[in-house]
């Protein structure tokens, strides 16, 4: 098993809500609580989960662009929580982004070849520029003459692979996606899906890939963790977490995925979770999953589920799974 | 006979006294009470074509040529005035954006009543009842207290609920829910859409669901129509195009959706190239530049639709032949 | 709601503080000499020192803002340099109500005139009617009001003879009265004025029509008239009122110039006449009562947006 | 009787008028001719020539039958705008400083002395008068039976009271005109004596008289006292033939018949509004309107005038106007330098400076100038002494001054100067208010075409205009004064070394006089201040007139007219057309 590269401690994130006369800080919402999580070197690791259960605060936190509440963030061995400024920048450097809308974070006054020389300038890149470019849209799948193309004259899966290659410019080690592939066409997806597996590949990138598409975040990802209001319910590697769901929050969810194809559909008995994701401004007592889980007991109301180790590398926060050694994982 | 039938239906984007086809002889029918699934990508026509059922096209946009029939009527026909007595009362729409879709400076009960004033012609208070009954009916509780809230006070699940609600106000024939769900929580989609089919089952109502999602369309629709670039490719009974899609088109949407029951190392196989920009002209089959079983008579004849698909080379006979 | 109100009051306080602080320094850099001004040709050299010394305008400038700072927070702007030495407070008070009906007038007629044309043009875009409506609106815009109110002055006062040409007559006077008078530079102002908010309605409108919820109410087979006035007016009104509230400003600089024309004196002429003369303590509390317009129409705003948007609650 | 006829009896009365007794040191009247509340003809014009008043133009109209006073009758209401003016500042005597205010103070407060249409200062509150052989001392014995608006009887103490205020540069700012009195004595309640520091010779007109002179216009202590300063600035009590009931700063002023008016004939009208306009269209369309029936304050915009002349309801009368406009050319400037105008003027033509002061004095076509900036409406100036004051005018200064208009020899001292056809001449900048930008883009023009100099205009708030005269820090300015009822007001005010507009608050280490100081000129003008002699006093004026003149103290360039517009329906009889003054009670509506 290869080295840690980014590891999240007991990282909370709070907005305090202000109020009144004075705006005194009357509540907060608690965006993520109390998460811990480790992606080793090389691995792609998904966060999924419904609206406001944090997975983008997450990913804005490691982003370094929210400040913990708590908790501590470590990358290559190195505690990155407290640095700010100058000292960040090696990190900003081994860390880039893609995110979901293409059209609004690429700047539409600048063409492709501007965006990607834009980011090596200004980390003084030492190289010939303009073949770098090249080279970046190439790996893309976009031919040179991409570099001389504005955003609106592209199409959204190419505007996609503009983004990608912007985050590969400084090569980091590790890549933030955040719903990156949501906003495309079907026949898109899969393009660019395949080519985020071939560049994880190819240069042996780290994944922190945020997504509410399950499925997609299967395909994607070695290891996954659900969360549900700010907090992690479960966490497994891909496989063992949508075959073995431990959780009833993740088992409903993939429960309400339908699968394309009607003759399994129909064999599918399935019924939807009743009932909406509370606020997370009031989040519920006890299990936050309480107030809509199917064998949620009294205790659930009161008692707040720790993480259970229930099979190798696979973890769930219920007070209905019970913990089970895994004797396998020494061997 | 059928509840609805379109036929031969040709819209374009007028601008400048020039014509641009975006939806081209698009025809299909449905029976009172069924579920037909309208699939496909952006840009496709599916929510163009629709549009036209509802006469809410915009002004820009042009029918050019084609019927719209509807018990035994042609909608195309009728006055500005006879098209809205129309709308909501023989067919209603649900639309996509739930946190749009309602107007955010009335309150809900005021938006659901004047659909029920309007088409039932009910006095103020027997609309509010029945609107009190409609919101109880799509699952929203505690609904007098609701009726006074405006949208912002609703999850985006909860509108789409009411919407719903507006929908049903006046027990159409018709639904077209346009992308329900897409912007809905997974677990929040489930239950709006198992609702909406509950409640079309119940009502008899036939239901037209437009959707990218083939998960959705393999759970809920009879029969689907695959729309590519203003023209509907196949059509047929979901199961069918699931297992033995004929148009290459299908099959290349259903290769590029990753499953939860599929084996993770195998690279997905997606459809080359981009979808046609339908502003730019191609001739042959739209499809072709994406094609991978695509001749020379593809590049230069446009095939026609035969009720089922619309290919030179439907993927069937490619495999009789080739078997 | 109401801390958020009281917030805003006392931000609105702050702001005309600094801002009475500013103008009083600043008009002490603007060249000019108001005993001079008062004077004219009639004074002699006591004259003159001993006015000077009574006004306290001999002192540091320090110790002149604090005395008049210190009796203005006591309610006390102090009285006029020029002439009999009125206090501030009464020429304020009695210019007040004759810019307030003015401005309230010009901004009925501009609404009377702005709102059909907006949702006219809004609804019939790109038709003969949008382009009559712009077409005026463009004129109105352009036409200068000091000229307009010539015009109506010539037209309606001179020749026609319908109403008064110059004056003002409280409402104490009967509302007869004081409409005939204010007619004209209502409408003066009013036009350039309705240009604006047309054009604004227009565009606001046009992009409410646009809007989703405007499709649904559609799909629901409203008539016309329910979809424009219940869904799309209230929606368009939104942005509008923003510029209504940023166009206070115009309807007072229009109000100097229109006030002067029809001879009415409101606060828009007490500050350029206070200005003419170096009245120093008249154009301190003429700009202390402008900036407090300002602030409260911008509060007033921000609680209209509460009213017509139920998304917006203040806390 | 024709004109000729007219003007011949006129010349004999005025020559007449001066033939005065040389024993009597001040106005050659005996005693007895001057005493009494009636004075003969002779003594008038006698008086009126002493007071700096006495004028042919101003002659003839007493002396032709009076207009028609037919169809007038009293009571009814006018309608009044105030010309030119957004508000009335104040009516408080001793605060007033425009023209236009006192035309409604004279109307609602009486002074001692009053002048009458032919300028001639008429007992006012003063039923007769004596005056000392030596000049200095004057008993003056006060109408009986007069009260104040709010009730009070008027007194001598009153007459102090005003006095004390007036003296107060605190409470006045016109404490200046009565410098000269050493004191003022009550001798009983209806008698006070002045006792002057010196004779003046325009003390009646001057210091006396209600409307120009202000200073001693009465004011009601009891009246003061119950409204404040403040209040009593815009509603002031007097003994006046009209009280103020109301007063809407910058709306209106609303005047009243006062019945307890000493002169049971006047007022002839029960009610004047008078509503301050500003600008020109509103003025003439309210008049054409009907909505106003007479116009006050300040001058008629000149472009109004023959749009008027054409309306066959209105009436329009025009009058030599007391006042006079000049250009003011700073002598500290380099190029235009004068060091000293004691200098015989043959000397001083040999100085560059001079030579250009005198060009641009020589280049200004004023009936050019009058045609185009004014619509024609205006007399050409070269000196202060304008036409209204006939009796000291100079009507041959047209003719004999070095400034008189004469383009070649103008473009000549340029040349001699070193400024051919202005080449090398700096840009000037001609200071102007708001106002007169107009007239001063005229003069730019005028400078332009006969001297082919570049003038801007460059337009500053009053304040700032006066101000920037005042420290001698401007190039050229238009500006000048009006209601100039006698020669005094010209001269000592504006041609003297120690004249109160003469660069007063100038650096004087830099600048050791303001915009003009000769010695020759400052003698005759003081000689000419305590001459009660009309003849020489006449020969001292226009002595220092014409110095000023010729050793270009400014450029003149006109006097103003007055210029009467009033509805037909308004009875506007010869004894209310006093210029620059507004006579309401002599007023009637048909």
């Amino acid at each position: 098993m290869s080295a840690p590269l980014l590891r999240i401690e007991n990282v909370s994130v709070h907005f305090p809500v202000h109020k009144g006369l004075m705006q005194r800080e009357v509540a907060a919402v608690k965006a993520v609580e109390k998460v811990t999580l480790t992606l080793n070197q090389g691995e792609a690791f998904g966060l999924v989960g419904e609206s406001g259960c944090g997975k983008t605060t997450l990913a804005r936190t490691v982003l370094r662009l929210v400040d913990p509440t708590e908790g501590e963030i470590w990358f290559d061995g190195q505690n990155i929580t407290g640095m700010s400024g100058k000292s960040l920048l090696p990190y900003r450097k081994r860390v880039a982004a893609i995110f979901q809308d293409p059209f609004s974070s690429l700047n539409p006054r600048m063409t492709a070849g501007g965006i990607l020389s834009e980011v090596l300038r200004v980390h003084r890149y030492e190289g010939d520029v303009s073949a770098r470019v090249a080279e970046l849209l190439q790996i893309c799948g976009l031919a040179p003459r991409f570099a001389d193309l504005y955003p609106h004259q592209m199409s959204g899966g190419q505007r996609q692979r503009v983004g990608i290659a912007r985050a590969l410019a400084l090569e980091p080690d590790l890549i933030v996606c955040d719903e990156a592939v949501s906003a495309l066409d079907v026949s898109i997806q899969a393009q660019i899906i395949n080519l985020l597996t071939d560049l994880r590949k190819r240069f042996g990138l780290t994944f922190l890939f945020i997504g509410h598409d399950l499925s997609v975040v299967r395909h994607l990802c070695d290891r996954v963790a659900v969360m549900y209001l700010g907090r992690v319910m479960e966490m497994a590697g891909s496989e063992e977490l949508f075959d073995n769901p431990e959780h009833p929050y993740t088992r409903a969810l993939i429960d309400a995925v339908p699968n394309p194809d009607p003759l399994s559909e129909a064999e599918r008995a399935t019924t939807a979770l009743a009932g909406e994701i509370p606020s997370p401004l009031d989040p519920p007592s006890g299990c936050v999953f309480h107030t809509r889980c199917p064998i949620a007991t009294a205790q659930c109301r009161t008692e707040i589920p720790e993480a259970v180790t229930v099979g190798p590398d696979h973890v769930a926060a219920c007070l209905a799974v019970s913990e089970r050694p895994v004797s396998e994982k020494t061997t | 006979m059928a509840l609805l039938e379109v036929r031969d239906l040709t819209i374009a984007l007028r601008a400048d006294g020039e014509d641009t086809t975006l939806v081209q002889g698009v025809s299909y029918q449905i029976e009172p009470g069924e579920t037909l699934a309208l699939v496909g990508e952006s840009g496709s026509g599916k929510s163009l074509s629709s549009l036209a059922v509802m006469g809410l096209l915009a002004k820009e946009l042009v029918v050019t040529s084609g019927e719209i029939v509807m018990e035994g009527e042609n909608l195309l026909d009728l006055s500005d005035e006879e098209m809205r007595r129309r709308r909501g009362r023989d067919m209603a729409m649900v639309f996509q954006e739930p946190m749009t879709s309602l107007n955010p400076v009335l309150t809900i009960g005021a938006q659901i009543i004047e659909s029920i004033e309007e088409n039932l012609g009910l006095s103020r208070a027997a609309a509010r009842e029945r609107a009190i009954e409609l919101l109880k009916e799509v699952g929203v509780a505690d609904a007098e207290r609701r009726l006074k809230q405006y949208p912002h006070h609703f999850s985006g699940g909860m509108r789409q609920r009411v919407m719903i609600a507006i929908a049903l106000a006046a027990e159409p024939k018709l639904i077209i829910a346009d992308e329900p769900t897409t912007a809905l929580d997974v677990t929040i989609q489930a239950q709006i859409l198992d609702l909406m089919a509950r409640l079309c089952r119940e009502h008899g109502t036939a239901l037209v669901l437009i959707t990218h999602n083939l998960g959705i369309v393999a759970r809920y629709a009879q029969r689907v129509n695959v729309m590519y670039s203003g023209r509907i490719v196949e059509s047929g009974p979901a199961a069918e195009i699931y297992h033995n899609p004929r148009h290459p088109y299908s099959e290349g949407l259903l290769q590029s959706v990753p499953r939860l029951d599929q084996d993770r190392s195998v690279p997905l196989a997606p459809i080359k190239g981009s979808p046609a920009d339908p502003f730019m002209s191609i001739t042959g089959c739209r499809f072709h530049p994406r094609c991978d079983y695509a001749g020379p008579i593809c590049r230069q004849t446009a095939p026609d639709f035969d009720g089922s698909v619309a290919c030179h080379f439907p993927l069937d006979t490619q495999q009789k032949d080739a078997s | 709601m109401i801390a958020y109100i009281l917030r805003r009051l006392i931000g609105a306080v702050l702001v005309m503080l600094a801002v009475a602080t500013l103008v009083f320094f600043m008009l002490r850099l603007v060249p000019g000499d108001p005993i001079a001004a008062m004077l004219a040709d009639a004074g002699s050299e006591e004259a003159r020192e001993a006015i000077t010394r009574k006004l306290g305008l001999d002192q540091p400038l320090p110790i002149q803002f604090g005395r008049w700072f210190g009796n203005m927070l006591q309610g006390d702007l102090g009285a006029s340099i020029y002439g009999s030495n009125q206090p501030v407070t009464k020429i304020l008070l009695e210019a007040l109500p004759r810019t307030m009906s003015l401005a309230f007038l010009s901004f009925i007629i501009a609404l009377l005139i702005a709102v059909p044309a907006g949702i006219i043009s809004a609804t019939r875009k790109n038709t003969a009617a949008d382009t009559t409506v712009s077409f005026f609106a463009f004129v109105g815009l352009s036409m200068p009001d000091f000229w307009l109110a010539i015009l109506l002055i010539i037209v309606f006062a001179a020749n026609l003879q319908w109403l008064p040409a110059i004056g003002y007559q409280p409402l104490s006077a009967g509302v007869i009265p004081w409409l005939s008078h204010l007619i004209l530079p209502a409408i003066a102002i009013g036009t350039g004025f309705s240009a604006i908010i047309a054009r604004m309605i227009r565009s606001s409108m046009l992009e409410v029509l646009q809007a989703d919820y405007m499709r649904t109410a559609a799909s629901k087979g409203l008539p016309t008239r329910i979809l424009l006035l219940r869904h799309a007016f209230p929606n368009a009104l939104i942005p509008v009122i923003t510029v209504i509230g940023i166009a206070f400003a115009l309807l007072i600089s229009g109000a100097v110039v229109v006030e002067n024309v029809f001879a009415i004196k409101g606060l828009g002429r007490v500050l350029i006449q206070g200005i003419q003369n170096r009245d120093y303590p008249v154009v301190q509390g003429a700009v202390l009562v402008v900036s407090a317009f300002f602030v409260l129409s911008n509060l007033l705003v921000d609680l209209l947006y509460a009213v017509i948007d139920p998304r917006i609650r203040y806390s | 009787m024709d004109d000729k006829d007219l003007m011949k009896r006129a010349e004999a009365e005025l020559r007449e008028a001066h033939d005065f007794d040389p024993r009597d040191p001040l106005f050659g009247l005996s005693k007895d001719e001057l005493r009494g509340n009636k004075i003969s003809r002779r003594a008038t014009l006698r008086l009126l020539a002493a007071g700096g008043a006495l004028t042919v133009a101003q002659v003839l109209p007493g002396l032709r039958p009076t207009a028609a006073f037919a169809g007038g009758h009293g009571g009814g209401e006018l309608k009044c705008a105030w010309s030119g003016v957004g508000e009335i500042v104040t009516l408080d005597p001793a605060q007033i400083n425009q023209v236009l205010q006192f035309q409604i103070a004279s109307n609602v407060m009486s002074g001692l002395m009053h002048i009458d249409n032919t300028l001639v200062a008429q007992g006012d509150l003063a039923e007769n008068w004596e005056v000392s052989a030596d000049g200095l001392n004057y008993t003056i014995k006060l109408r009986e039976g007069v009260t104040f608006h709010n009730g009070d009887a008027f007194t001598a103490d009153d007459v102090l009271f005003t006095f004390e205020r007036s003296s107060n540069p605190e409470t006045s700012i016109h404490s200046r005109v009565i410098a000269n009195v050493a004191q003022l004595e009550k001798l009983n309640d209806l008698e006070v004596k002045f006792t002057l520091k010196k004779p003046q010779a325009s003390f009646l007109t001057k210091a006396l008289e209600r409307a120009s002179g202000r200073a001693m216009t009465i004011v009601s202590r009891g009246g003061l006292e119950a409204l404040g300063t403040a209040q009593y600035g815009l509603t002031p009590v007097g003994t006046g033939p009209y009280k103020i009931t109301s007063h809407q700063q910058g709306q209106s002023v609303v005047l009243e018949k006062f019945a307890d008016y000493y002169d049971p004939e006047r007022p002839k009208l029960d009610k004047i509004t008078i509503t301050p306009v500003d600008g020109a269209e509103p003025l003439a369309a309210a008049l054409e309107a009907g909505d106003i029936q007479y116009v006050g304050g300040n001058p008629v915009p000149a472009q109004l005038v023959d749009r008027f002349k054409q309306n066959p309801d209105l009436s329009v009368d025009v009058k030599p106007g007391p006042g006079f406009q000049s250009i003011w050319i700073n002598p500290w400037r380099d190029f235009m330098r004068v060091d000293n105008f004691d200098k015989p003027l043959e000397e001083l033509k040999k100085e560059k400076g001079f030579m250009v002061r005198l060009a641009l004095a020589k280049a200004l076509d004023r009936d050019l100038f009058i045609q185009q900036g004014r619509f024609g409406n205006g007399v050409p100036a070269h000196g202060t002494i304008n036409p209204a004051m006939g009796f000291y005018f100079d009507d041959t200064l047209a003719g004999s001054s070095e400034q008189a208009f004469d383009p070649e020899g103008a473009k000549q001292l340029m040349a001699d100067a070193g400024y051919p056809n202005g080449e090398g001449f700096p840009e000037l900048k001609l200071q102007t208010t708001p106002n007169t930008r107009r007239d001063g883009l005229v003069v730019a023009n005028i400078f332009k075409q006969v001297l082919g100099i570049t003038v801007t205009v460059d337009p500053k708030d009053f304040s700032v205009g006066i101000e920037e005269f005042n420290k001698m820090d401007f190039d050229l300015r238009l500006g000048g004064s009006g209601g100039d009822y006698d020669p005094d007001d010209g001269l000592v005010d504006w041609m003297q070394t120690s004249s109160k507009f003469n660069g007063r608050d100038r650096d004087q280490s830099v600048h050791p006089f303001g915009f003009f100081s000769e010695a020759e000129s400052d003698a005759a003008i003081d000689a000419q201040s305590v001459t009660a002699k009309p003849e020489e006093r006449r020969e001292l004026v226009q002595k220092a007139n014409a110095i000023t003149s010729n050793k270009v103290a400014c450029g003149f360039l006109y006097h103003p007219v007055d210029i009467l517009v009033h509805n037909k329906s308004v009875i506007v009889p010869e004894d209310a057309r006093i210029p620059g003054l507004h006579e309401l009670d002599r007023i009637s509506l048909a």
